[in-house]
């Protein structure tokens, strides 16, 4: 694990250096002269050597303190604390919908592999699939915000002070977000069960007398979601560091907007904090879905390969 | 007991071997602990034991597929662990191997021709026409027609022709030694008739010294010249094949045979029926490790384990209490290190 | 009932900032929030300056230094009384060396006195008439911030100004809004109407506009012609628009090939067939360029001859250069910037020039005009309230470094010299003009279009002043039903 | 065994001319044609056969197992009491399942759900069948484990199937399928996946408990050494069809149809000497796409003749090897089976004369 | 012989073949029209996909422009057609990065363990932490926007995918005897990997290519969308979408064909994929 966040801030480090022009342009004005550019550059202490300049930023980040942001003066952790919330939320209302969606579907055609359900299902989940998401937000925001007015087209309320309005205000992204992933878990859902109603023990279940719908709850599901939950934890941990699109599609404060503004404005600072920060959720995210391995699976030393 | 009074040395001599796996969390399993065995030219020994004994450990250990942590394993006299990559290379064309699932030890996406040109050209033997003639020689031999083989892959083929086709791959490296790991259990019994019968026929015909495992005990005595049965690890007996059979001296052994079912309604069963479930490996029994389900167990097994000896016949048993031996061994087993036998 | 409520702006980007030290001072975006907050000495209503923070200005005969009386009882935010000594020590700060802040647009100054506890004197360096107007241009510069808090936390003055302002800086949640609150102290009584002002970045315009349509924001700045027609056609939806001097503008690096030859320039200018662009792009929402300044500035030159569409001339022009002419365009990566730029390699193509593209990010585009590694890029064109010499000088002039486009600056560093001291208005004029013909002769840049501001509200969004520069301004804004 | 009592019963399981197709990719392929075979009460039936002879098809469509691949023949019926399996209601069919009729199989490796404890895993189809509550089923399961030898079944309850070895997984399958007591066991191939020792264990366990309940029992097997120690009758299927039956004595000792005899010289014997040469059967046994034909054993056969390769036999009885008993075909209804010295019955054309 | 083979109450409903045409044979069709398209390109007779005809600008489908004009009065046949070809190239050259670079490192930590395994795990880990945006975003800013570029930074960010897919796959073929097998021939490390194991994943690999295929063209689209895509004159289908979305209410079609043709492309990718993946051999593990 430390490995992993060693490597991603030195991945990160050396491809901003790598990035041409620094914060500094986008910090001064337009008819800026160079002693200026060269007098801020020193003030950022962005004219010491990198290796220097890494370590003097590892040693801070070590301490908690991912820096200040020079554009904005926002301390990154706390811009950090202040868009995350927008982005878990999204993350955790589309991953509920989304699973909302494709559990129920996603027994129904694994139960009925190769019949007529399970195909129009699964052309249905590709059909979705092939939709490019920032069409399918559009598509939503035209049909539930202009037309027929149930949602707001942008913005986010805050959770704390009002969780209905908030859930209201981000159901558009969240679905969009979700109709984006709940092809993918159904079909991952729907082969897995397929496959484990070929298992013996399945056929035990049958030979015992249950039904099939005791079989599919008790005995199916819990081995099949396998691989479900893998790439949930992989979609979580990635969402946690903000959904860009949907983000910007909506107008959504959340970490994924932080990302791609600080990568326009070379804000440096940000973008190495933040980058830092999504690796930690990732590897935390991951842990978590170890543990739910062992919860679903008490094997022990059996390993999934993630 | 001397070896037979030859000065080659024996074709596959195994001293002292320990197999430990490393299991994850850091434990360690010896799997095969102080085993001993040699083979002699056309011989051919079978190890027998139940499941999870170490058997397969043993052979994989022995075609240097798995890190041996200690003994000595020779072939035709020569140490194998030193040999460090290419040097072992070029020995391994002289032990082969077959596997006990036939359809599995076969590369699916190979046609037959493929798989048995493979080691020929590993082992830089390749030559279009003589290679050419010698498969076909090789499919001769293990009864298989090539003119219909050749351009067909593995699923197209039942279990037998299968195990026939990895024999084959076996052979076409001329080895000395031939380690068969379970290679009839997963055929049906006529299929596997077959395959013991190529067996017997190519020890006859090219000398082939075989370590042979199983844990069918009528096979066994099909093939075996001696025996050596395993439990946990350890050799617990070992002799000669028939008279093992027919004396055992140690209770697994007893418990082993009588476990034997006979098709003939007229043979009565006569189980000795063992107590409780093998121990882990991880956390043997003090003492003897067959004393938890051993129905003559005494105060003696729990204290001290007994040593593999000698008994009067020649054979080797682990035991503090053997069964008495009826009678003296008419040709006693020579296969065992004069080492391993107490005065 | 004009109290009361809450207005919530679509803005285009993110903020920058609001301590001059460590932002653009010319960011629109980031004035508009700020005009709600500070406030200037004097502003432009309109053409006219009209009193702010100062009451009067009275130049002195020599016009080397103006006195202006400051207004009384005004307080900042966080309680500083507003008077002398804080004009002063806000331009000491301004005008202490190695602060990099870019003074341009009051580059004559030398340094402000105090006269008495409400009034201050101005003392320049050279003669400068368009002094007052300079001072009305609202930029971060002229923005009057509490000097305690400037001085004391300069940090949190950039995230949190404070000033005499109608609106009092509540937080800045970066990337997303700023939210302000009513002065209760406001020195003008009854201003402002507004209870709480949101602005929130949008910068994605469909997004910004839809959110329009559907209420959540109440006004914003629009400037894709399609949303302006479609606002236009939609009867919940009022379209403020305004058009000054502000224009779409590109310009040639006079220092590199092919620029360097004017015939080139001469003949981009006139492959540029502003019409089509304003039909497919514009839809009719803006006109073509006749002169720098367009027809409702006061500076406006009628009698120009300004380079125009002409692909006979255009095609003339590059027969005579004689060699094949190809060149790289600098673009942003914005859908606007990678339109325009594909329509300029049409215009081009079409008189036989060969054009490729390159695209970089809106903030690097500075740094590559500064830089000079470029050939042609984009640019823009301010709008100009008052005196046009600050403009003047920053694009076209020398004095404050050399302009972007490169060009022998000496005829037009002249001019502008000329119309600085000079008093009589229409002399000025005479003189801006002469410039606006020699930019068109020379062709520094291209400046095809107007640009008309738009902003789109929802109706109930009430006495909207003039988006001049496109500032929303907020002071008198009131909400109706 | 008292068989006096049940001399006058009907046979418990009776199937009649079962035959099974499953479509495949390269056409319908029939994995069973006109088997018919009854059961009765505390008998058991051994079904011997190679792989892929349709043993474990034939034990699956009983409990309708199969999957939606296979189709069963119109005609057949399967009569378990005075009900046709094949006819009932999927309901009524999952109260016979695990109530009245339960299965063992194969591999107690993947017979028990890995994630789920094994005491769950017994005690459910107590709750289902018996409505028993939760408490009384686990303790009925507990009992259940300590009758099928498990030491200190308490803590064992809460274990999973991969805490436990080989033989211990195959003794909770077995449990499992007797929780209910039902009144046929099928159990297929219970041992092949198990040790020799640990095999005879399972299988006088299983005798045991059939013994205790009264169970008849279909023991599917490809071990005639099994066969021989444990059933009271043995059916020898050979490419989808039973080719003969008999009870136990009379099959192994004097086998009428070629093909169990080449069988049963094939297996190598503790008592023949050391690399004796054993009787092999060339070829292997036929895919069966079509119906049509002759004797499906004919090509393997050394007894064929013309009418081996033109027509298909059928199952006939013959005399029985302890005394010339002939009854009538099977095909017409009545079980020959039960009787003193029982029936043995052949499908062959030339069947291997009895020895003197 | 025996006529109606049933189970009881079901009836077998027919040859299959007629719904595999359908489900294999019109996404074929679709994907070789598309080919030809970005082939043939050049040499068809279509207009210019960078001239514009202002006067005509987002005029809709007719018959002198089959599919309409965009909003700048360019054809946008043409510009399907060569934008296919953008989409083509990243498509294939994406998967193709992911593929050859994915296999290898899976195969690796699937083969090898002890410092390379944890080495190559850590580094997919990383790779899979690190957000794929800001790869793309920064490897394009880097190299300058280019389809080879696009391509590029979208094979790179499918790699940790296919390295898992080519890792679980490998794991249970390592333990196969024929492995075994090989290695009591002689055979060495490489000849095992690349002969023995990498052909028998090779099936479940492409398969997933083919998937991963139609997520690039969506991705590439989404680069565009974001400004960091092919730059212009080259129309790519992202591209084109992102044009048109804000005169979707004014002139639909511009956006809405070509997302037509994306989804028409990438639903026949996945339909394929998932056709190849039912019709494996059973032969094969
Ligand atoms: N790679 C390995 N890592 C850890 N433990 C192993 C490994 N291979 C085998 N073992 C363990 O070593 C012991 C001996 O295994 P081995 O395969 O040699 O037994 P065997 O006698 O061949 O059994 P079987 O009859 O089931 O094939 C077993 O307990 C097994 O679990
Ligand atoms: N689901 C299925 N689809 C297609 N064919 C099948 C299916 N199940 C079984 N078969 C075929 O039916 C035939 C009989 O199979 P069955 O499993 O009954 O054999 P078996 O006698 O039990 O063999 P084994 O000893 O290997 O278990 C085989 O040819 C097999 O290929
Ligand atoms: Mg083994
Ligand atoms: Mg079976």
């Amino acid at each position: 694990m430390l490995i992993v966040l060693a490597l991603l801030s030195v991945a990160t480090f050396s491809m901003l250096e790598l990035l041409p022009g620094s914060v500094v342009d986008a910090m001064l004005s337009d008819n800026a002269r160079p002693e200026e550019i060269a007098r801020l550059q020193h003030a950022l202490g962005l004219d010491l050597p990198m290796h220097l300049r890494f370590l003097g930023w590892l040693g801070n980040a070590l301490q908690g303190d991912l820096g200040r942001s020079p554009l904005s003066g926002e301390s990154v952790s706390a811009a950090i604390t202040h868009r995350l919330p927008v982005s878990i939320l999204l993350m955790l209302l589309a991953q509920v919908l989304a699973l909302l969606i494709a559990l129920p579907l996603g027994i129904w055609a694994g139960s009925n592999a190769g019949r007529r359900v399970d195909r129009w299902l699964s052309g249905g989940a590709f059909g979705v699939l092939a939709v490019p998401h920032f069409v399918l937000g559009l598509l939503l925001i035209l049909l539930f915000a202009i037309w027929l007015r149930w949602f707001p087209a942008t913005g986010y309320v805050p959770f704390g002070a009002e969780p209905l309005a908030s859930i209201h205000s981000l159901a558009l992204p969240a679905a969009t977000l979700a109709l984006v992933e709940a092809p993918i878990y159904l079909r991952l859902l729907r082969s897995d069960i397929a496959s484990t109603l070929r298992a013996p023990y399945i056929t035990v279940a049958r030979a015992k007398g249950l039904s099939e719908r005791q079989i599919l709850l008790r005995h199916a599901l819990r081995p099949s979601s396998f691989s479900l939950i893998t790439v949930l934890g992989i979609n979580v941990g990635h969402l946690i560091g903000g959904a860009v699109i949907i983000e910007t599609l909506f107008a959504l404060p959340g970490l994924g907007r932080l990302l791609i503004e600080a990568i326009t404005q070379r804000d440096f600072v940000t973008l190495q904090g933040l980058v830092l920060f999504i690796g930690v959720a990732f590897v935390a995210v991951n842990l978590v879905v170890d543990a739910v391995y062992a919860l679903l699976d008490p094997r022990v030393g059996v390993r999934h390969a993630r | 007991m001397r070896p037979q009074a030859s000065p080659a040395p024996p074709v596959l001599d195994v001293r002292d071997l320990d197999v430990v796996y490393a299991l994850t969390g850091g434990q360690q399993m010896r799997a095969v602990e102080r085993l001993s065995f040699a083979i002699g030219r056309g011989q051919t020994l079978a190890l027998v034991g139940e499941s999870g004994c170490g058997k397969s450990s043993v052979a994989k250990a022995v075609m240097q597929l798995v890190p041996t942590a200690g003994g000595v394993i020779r072939l035709e006299g020569q140490a194998l662990g030193p040999l460090g990559g290419d040097a072992l290379k070029r020995l391994r064309r002289r032990f082969q191997m077959i596997f006990q699932d036939p359809i599995s030890s076969l590369n699916p996406q190979r046609t037959v021709r493929q798989i048995l040109e493979f080691p020929l050209k590993v082992n830089g033997l390749f030559d279009k026409s003589e290679s050419e003639r010698r498969i076909r020689a090789t499919l001769d031999i293990v009864g298989l027609d090539s003119q219909q083989m050749l351009g067909r892959y593995p699923h197209e083929f039942s279990g037998g022709q299968c195990q026939r086709i990895s024999i084959a791959r076996a052979l076409i490296l001329d080895p000395v030694l031939l380690v068969c790991d379970e290679p009839v259990s997963a055929l049906d019994v006529s299929v596997r008739a077959q395959v013991l019968n190529l067996l017997g026929e190519l020890r006859q015909r090219l000398g082939l010294s075989m370590l042979f495992i199983s844990h069918d005990l009528a096979v066994v005595r099909n093939v075996a010249d001696c025996i050596a049965v395993m439990y946990l690890g350890r050799i617990c007996e070992a002799g000669d094949a028939q008279h093992l059979l027919e004396h055992p001296a140690h209770p697994y052994t007893v418990a082993l045979l009588s476990a034997v079912l006979h098709a003939d309604p007229a043979v009565p069963p006569r189980r000795v029926a063992l107590q409780g479930e093998m121990p882990s490996p991880l956390s043997l029994p003090t003492g003897c490790r067959f004393r938890t389900r051993c129905p003559g167990a005494q105060a003696l097994c729990a204290a001290a384990e007994p040593a593999l000896t000698a008994l009067a016949d020649g054979r080797q048993v682990a035991c503090h209490f053997p069964y008495s031996v009826a009678r003296p061994a008419a040709n006693a087993s020579a296969f065992f290190q004069p080492e391993d036998i107490a005065p | 009932q004009k109290r009361g409520g809450t207005l919530t702006i679509g803005m285009e980007a993110e903020f920058s900032g609001f301590n001059p030290a460590k932002a653009r001072i010319f960011n629109q975006n980031t004035l508009a929030p700020a005009s709600s907050v500070l406030e200037t000495l004097f502003v432009f209503e309109g053409a006219q300056i009209v009193p702010r923070l100062g009451l009067d200005y009275a130049e002195a005969p020599d016009r080397l230094s103006a006195t202006v009386r400051l207004r009384p009882g005004v307080t900042f935010h966080d309680g500083t009384p507003f008077n002398a000594d804080a004009v002063v020590a806000h331009y000491a700060w301004l005008l202490a060396p190695g602060t990099g802040i870019n003074l341009s647009p009051i580059a004559p100054l030398k340094t402000v006195e105090k006269v008495d506890e409400m009034s201050v004197r101005f003392v320049l360096r050279q003669p400068w008439v368009a002094l007052q107007s300079a001072l009305a241009a609202e930029n971060l510069v002229n923005f009057i911030g509490s000097p305690a808090a400037l001085k004391n936390d300069p940090e949190g003055f950039h995230r949190k100004p404070i000033g005499t302002g109608p609106f009092i800086f509540k937080e800045w949640q970066a990337g997303d809004r700023i939210v302000m609150e009513r002065n209760p102290h406001y020195w003008e009584p009854q201003l402002p109407y507004l209870e709480r002002l949101i602005y929130r970045v949008l910068p994605d315009a469909n997004t910004r506009y839809q959110s329009i349509k559907s209420g959540q924001v109440d006004i914003g700045r629009m400037d894709t012609a399609s949303h302006v027609l479609d606002a236009r056609k939609n009867p919940q939806i009022k379209v403020h628009e305004y058009q000054g001097s502000g224009a779409i503008s590109w310009n040639f690096n006079a220092a590199k090939e092919p620029f360097n030859d004017q015939r080139v320039r001469a003949a981009v200018v006139h492959a540029f067939n502003a019409k089509a662009m304003l039909d497919t792009f514009f839809l009719g929402t803006t006109v073509a360029t006749t002169d720098l300044f367009g027809p409702n500035s006061p500076w406006f030159c009628p009698r120009l001859n300004w380079r125009s569409h002409d692909l006979a001339k255009a095609r003339a022009l590059l027969a005579e250069v004689g060699k094949p002419v190809k060149f790289q365009l600098v673009s942003t990566n914005t859908p606007t910037g990678r339109r325009q730029a594909g329509m300029v390699q049409q215009f081009a193509k079409e008189a036989g020039m060969e054009v490729d593209i390159r695209l970089t990010e809106q903030s690097q585009n500075v740094r590559v005009g500064l830089s000079g590694d470029y050939q042609m890029g984009v640019w823009r064109f301010g709008d100009i309230t008052g005196e046009p010499d600050g403009a003047l000088a920053y694009y076209f002039g020398g004095e404050n470094g050399t302009p972007v486009s490169r060009h022998d600056t000496a005829r037009i560093d002249a001019l502008l010299g000329k119309a600085r001291a000079e008093p009589d208005q229409a002399r000025r004029k005479a003189l801006y003009c002469d410039i606006a013909q020699i930019v068109s002769d020379e062709a520094y840049q291209l400046i095809p279009i107007r640009v008309t501001y738009y902003a789109i509200a929802s109706p109930k969004v009430r006495n909207l002043g003039p988006i001049t520069n496109s500032i929303i301004r907020t002071r008198s804004v009131w909400i109706g039903q | 065994m008292n068989r006096q009592t049940r001399l006058h019963d009907a046979a418990l399981l009776r199937v009649r001319h079962l035959g099974v197709q499953f479509q495949t990719a390269q056409g319908p392929l029939h994995a069973l044609t006109d088997v018919s075979l009854d059961v009765e009460r505390a008998r058991t039936l051994a079904i011997v056969g190679e792989s892929g002879s349709g043993k474990s098809v034939l034990a699956c469509s009983i409990l309708r197992l199969l999957g939606p691949a296979a189709q069963t023949a119109p005609e057949a019926q399967i009569f378990f009491g005075a009900q046709d399996l094949l006819r009932l209601e999927r309901s009524a069919m999952q109260a016979v399942r695990g109530r009245r009729i339960a299965m063992v199989f194969q591999d107690p490796m993947t017979a028990l759900n890995p994630v789920r404890p094994i005491g769950v895993q017994l005690a459910e189809g107590l709750q289902l069948h018996l409505r028993l509550s939760r408490q009384a089923a686990q303790e009925r399961a507990t009992g259940l484990l300590a009758q099928v030898g498990i030491g200190s079944p308490e803590r064992r309850m809460a274990q999973l199937p991969h805490q436990l070895s080989g033989g211990m997984r195959q003794r909770v399958v077995i449990a499992m399928a007797v929780a209910c007591e039902p009144e046929l066991l099928i159990a297929d191939e219970p041992t092949t996946a198990l040790d020799v020792t640990v095999q005879a264990e399972i299988l006088d366990l299983l005798r045991g408990l059939q013994r205790g309940r009264q169970m008849a029992m279909i023991l599917v097997t490809h071990d005639l050494g099994v066969a021989a120690g444990y059933a009271d009758d043995i059916a020898v299927m050979y490419a989808g069809q039973i080719v003969e039956q008999a009870p136990t004595a009379a099959l192994l000792r004097q086998p009428r149809m070629p093909y169990t005899r080449d069988l049963l010289r094939a297996i190598a014997r503790l008592d023949d000497p050391p690399h004796a040469l054993l009787h092999s059967i060339a070829g292997r046994p036929p895919v069966v796409r079509a119906l049509a034909g002759g004797c499906r054993y004919a090509p393997r056969c050394d007894r064929r003749t013309m009418q081996c390769e033109a027509a298909q036999p059928g199952l006939e009885s013959v005399a029985c090897a302890e005394g010339a008993h002939w009854s009538t075909p099977l095909s017409t209804g009545m079980s020959a089976f039960g009787r003193p010295g029982g029936a043995h019955a052949v499908r062959c054309w030339h069947p291997l004369e009895i020895a003197a | 012989m025996r006529a109606e083979w049933c189970a009881p109450g079901r009836w077998w409903r027919g040859k299959p073949r007629a719904r595999a045409l359908l489900r294999l044979g019109l996404p074929c069709a679709w994907l070789l029209g598309v080919l030809f398209l970005a082939l043939a390109a050049d040499w068809l007779p279509l207009p210019s996909p960078t001239d514009m005809d202002f006067a005509a600008a987002g005029q809709g489908p007719g018959t002198a422009h089959l599919l309409g004009l965009d909003l700048d009065g360019r054809d946008i046949f043409a510009r399907l057609a060569h934008g296919a070809r953008v989409s083509l190239i990243v498509c294939s050259v994406a998967p193709l990065i992911g593929l050859v670079f994915g296999s290898a490192l899976g195969l690796l930590a699937a083969y090898y363990g002890g410092v390379l395994r944890t080495a190559i795990l850590a580094l997919l880990d990383a790779m899979l932490a690190f957000p794929s945006l800001v790869f793309a975003l920064g490897l394009t800013v880097v190299l300058g926007p280019s389809v080879h570029n696009v391509a590029l930074a979208l094979g790179v960010m499918s790699i940790p995918a296919f390295a898992r897919i080519a890792r679980a796959n490998a794991l249970p073929l390592i333990g196969r005897e024929f492995v075994l097998a090989a290695r009591t021939a002689g055979a060495s490390d490489w000849q095992i990997m690349l002969r023995e194991i990498l052909p028998n994943m090779a099936l479940s690999l492409l398969t997933y290519a083919l998937t991963i295929t139609s997520v690039m063209i969506v991705a590439e689209g989404s680069l565009s969308f974001l400004g960091v895509g092919v730059p212009p004159p080259t129309p790519s289908w992202g591209g084109m979408i992102a044009d048109g979305r804000e005169s979707l209410e004014r002139v639909p079609h511009v956006s809405l064909i070509p997302a037509a043709a994306m989804f028409l492309t990438v639903l026949s990718l996945n339909l394929l994929g998932d056709g190849l993946r039912q019709r494996r051999s059973p032969g094969l593990a």
